[in-house]
């Protein structure tokens, strides 16, 4: 028991005081999908793959979105994309008020964000938090 | 005659969850008692049912594997490659090697972070706090080990028809087992409170009792059959590259509490050895192959030991890219019978620690 | 050590299923599951057994009127699995040891597992011939 | 009392989730995370739970349990929908056995987004849900406060109309 106290006296505590301390993200961390949206022909191959129906696109509105909430960050919209303009991000995506609709999803339209007749520059607007 | 006269009643019935501060999940029981003795106990599953074997219709074969990886949320990367394997068995795909590597490894941190998982809840069951939190201590940097090589912590996302989705280098992977290096040494030594310790042994030992003839009649799988001392391991098989590591099947015959959780904790041990194996010899290559096209018509069985035993997946295709039936017994669908067998004859306080000591996963019994 | 799987399937009929399993369970074969698969004119069971690392399928059809003799005599824990196949696919198994009377899941819905259209006893109808998978 | 959000307690069940979001919950208990530095204990009766922490999506078998467990609780009281199971039922929610998310049952006040949901998630959902329980509080005094207002108005009139009466 005494050995115990005194391993204890000089060990670190094991708590990570998170708000103030947060780890860096592992480069493996499956964390949020992202969109290179110029890139993006709104073919809904990744809607159609999706097994937690969490992506809507509208070819005809130029619409390409994402509930953050329904997803469950499977890749599985990836690895179906014909023109791989998805990506995951190592970044979570976080917990948000309900009362928060816009932040809830995330959305693309082609009204802002022209399509890149060649791989260009990330989409515009930072994808939420 | 008075209140105090009417002493002997019959048979009560106490309902026992299923919102039980014990239990993370919910599970009935109606637990039928004499005194303090259970002398029944009826089970009532259903509260986290969800069908998702008729889902195959629904989705495509190639993506059903995310749903797969989501039976339960311990045994994860498991349901997702047993899936997988029995698919392959369908199309006749052989995985590189690597990929065969990987998921060996992959399982391994699995057990290891299920069986601490279980020693931190069977802990609690008893209300030893400080060995709930020295056990889920030790597994953090299990799970993050997951979430470094494979990108999640529970939910690992990697399984994959054909081979896996993720390739860590093999730097990090002897970075990972390096890390772990303390966590065997944390192992040792909760093994040896579990083994010494006189609360533990007072509420273990001699609790929960099942003979090796009931055990193997009752269809008990995995450390729950074990404990009893029946020496049966689905890793025998060789899937994966179980063929190609050395390790040994743990087994006790007191078949109590005691002995369940002592096969669970050398279990890690073995582990541990296999993932040390697994990187020392990591081949190189691809580690998943492309699958591309219908299923042929046919039918494949494929068997697994997970943490909790013997798994069972079935697949049968009917030519399209919806599979026809898709089945998982589960090692706690198996464990059912037995468990019921283990709480009869115990008293009252000790039913949290008997159910706990089979580790049950409710979500895999009802999927 | 490494043990090679062995696979077999038999198919029988009704009739045969208690004979046949009262002989795996004198050669010490224990119960892994029991399996239902729909189709529109008649339910499939499969019982599946395992000895070491053998692994044996009884196969057998019946009709949605047929009755299935319970093999919990023989095998106690088979009583899951026949009350789940009971609930959800409306197969009509006869006294089992462990009765829930339908409250296994206590599911939505009728028989959600079932797609049999054709009501009515299926004698004749044989296992359906189905290939194993490479490995069996 | 200076407030329940200093300690909010939690009560925590599991409607059909996979397990993922369970243990994760408990892992925000354990060391590594300690929940328990923001003045939450985990607590099995729903009688004085302060936050609901729900995981997975609700069945017709589990809705009485979930909707009972919430009614115990006193007021105020903030409900947190763990993972993308109790929003939508997540890959779950074409399923025959599944009635949707969580908010079909009832109200919800934070969500957790993740599947599973990674225990800093669930922190960050905790304290969001530690705050709208003080607004709620507060918005629960001020409402109580002119009820009893009201009340004490209502009386002095009632009182007033018989003082005068009696004097008629």
């Amino acid at each position: 028991m005494a050995r115990t106290a005194f391993r204890n006296f000089f060990t670190k505590p094991a708590t990570r005081r998170y708000p103030f301390v947060v780890r860096p993200v592992f480069e493996a961390t499956r964390g949020r999908i992202l969109n290179d949206f110029p890139k993006c022909i709104l073919c809904s191959m990744c809607a159609k793959h999706c097994p937690a129906n969490a992506i809507v696109v509208d070819k005809a509105a130029g619409l390409w979105r994402i509930d953050r909430f329904a997803c469950v960050i499977c890749g599985a919209c990836i690895r179906a994309c014909p023109v791989k303009c998805l990506a995951m991000s190592n970044e979570r995506a976080k917990g948000i008020d309900f009362s928060d609709i816009p932040g809830r999803t995330h959305e693309h339209n082609r009204a802002t964000e022209p399509a890149a007749p060649k791989p260009a520059a990330p989409a515009a607007g930072t994808p939420n938090a | 005659m008075s209140a105090h006269e009417k002493a002997a009643p019959g048979p009560t019935v106490i309902p026992f969850g299923p919102q039980h501060p014990v239990l993370p999940e919910p599970l009935h029981f109606d637990l039928v008692l004499q005194d303090e003795k259970v002398i029944d106990a009826i089970p009532q599953i259903g509260y986290i049912h969800r069908g998702l074997e008729l889902l195959v219709d629904k989705r495509d074969y190639l993506d059903y594997v995310h749903v797969a990886e989501r039976i339960c949320g311990i045994c994860s990367f498991m349901h997702g490659m047993g899936y997988c394997e029995a698919v392959e068995t369908l199309l006749g795909i052989t995985v590189p090697d690597r990929g065969r590597w990987l998921r060996t490894f992959w399982c391994e941190l699995e057990r290891v972070h299920s069986h601490l998982l279980w020693l931190g809840l069977g802990a609690d069951s008893l209300g030893f706090e400080n060995l709930f939190m020295a056990a889920w201590r030790a597994r953090e940097t299990v799970v993050d080990v997951a979430e470094e090589t494979a990108g999640g912590r529970v939910i690992f996302g990697s399984a994959l028809v054909g081979g896996v989705s993720k390739d860590p280098s093999d730097e990090t992977l002897k970075r990972c087992i390096a890390a772990m290096k303390p966590v065997r040494a944390e192992t040792l030594r909760l093994a040896n409170v579990v083994m010494n310790e006189s609360t533990v042994r007072h509420r273990f030992e001699g609790v929960g009792v099942l003979s090796k003839e009931m055990a193997y009649a009752l269809g008990a799988v995995g450390p729950m059959l074990r404990a009893s001392g029946v020496d049966y391991d689905v890793r025998r098989r060789g899937y994966a590259a179980y063929a190609e590591v050395d390790f040994e099947t743990v087994t006790e015959t007191a078949g109590d509490c005691m002995a369940r959780a002592l096969v669970r904790v050398r279990e890690i041990e073995q582990s541990f050895h296999i993932m040390d194996q697994i990187v020392a010899t990591m081949p190189s290559g691809p580690v998943a192959v492309p699958v591309k096209g219908m299923p042929p018509v046919g039918e494949a069985w494929v068997r697994l030991e997970q943490p909790r035993g013997e798994v069972l997946y079935y697949v049968r295709s009917n030519g399209t890219r919806n599979l026809e039936r898709f089945r998982v017994r589960t090692p706690t669908f198996a464990n059912v019978p037995a468990m019921v067998e283990a709480v009869r004859g115990a008293s009252l306080a000790d039913v949290p620690n008997i159910i706990l000591t089979i580790d049950p996963c409710i979500s895999c019994t009802e999927r | 050590m490494i043990v090679r799987e062995i696979q077999t399937l038999e198919e029988i009929t009704v009739g045969d299923l208690i004979p046949k399993v009262h002989a795996l369970k004198a050669e010490g074969w224990r119960i892994i599951q029991v399996l239902a698969v729909s189709g529109p004119e008649a339910n499939e069971l499969t019982y599946s057994f395992g000895l070491g690392m053998q692994f044996k399928l009884l196969r057998f059809r019946v009709g949605s009127e047929q009755t299935v003799p319970s093999i919990t005599p023989v095998y106690v824990a088979a009583y899951l699995y026949e009350n789940e196949i009971r609930d959800l696919f409306g197969v009509k198994i006869e006294r089992i040891a462990v009765d829930w009377l339908g409250k296994v899941y206590d599911v939505k819905g009728d028989k959600p597992f079932s797609k049999v259209t054709v009501t009515g006893a299926c004698v004749e109808c044989p296992p359906s011939t189905i290939i194993q998978g490479t490995k069996s | 009392m200076s407030g329940i959000e200093k300690s909010p307690w939690l009560i925590h069940y599991d409607a059909s989730s996979c397990n993922g979001c369970d243990i994760e919950v408990l892992a925000c208990l354990t060391p590594m995370y300690d929940a328990e530095r923001f003045g939450c204990i985990v607590t099995g009766d729903p009688k004085q739970a302060d936050i609901f922490l729900i995981t997975g999506s609700v069945n017709h078998l589990n809705i009485p349990v979930v909707k009972n467990l919430y009614e115990q609780m006193p007021e105020p009281k903030a409900v947190v929908a763990i993972g993308a199971c109790a929003y939508t039922g997540g890959v779950f929610s074409e399923c025959y056995n599944i009635s949707g998310g969580v908010a079909n049952v009832i109200p919800v006040d934070v969500y957790v987004p993740g599947c599973a949901a990674k225990p800093e998630s669930i922190l960050d959902g905790v304290v969001r849900a530690a705050q709208i329980l003080a607004e709620k509080r507060k918005s629960l005094k001020v409402s109580q406060r002119e009820k009893r207002k009201a009340m004490k108005k209502a009386k002095r009139v009632k009182g007033g109309a018989k003082a005068a009466g009696g004097q008629s």
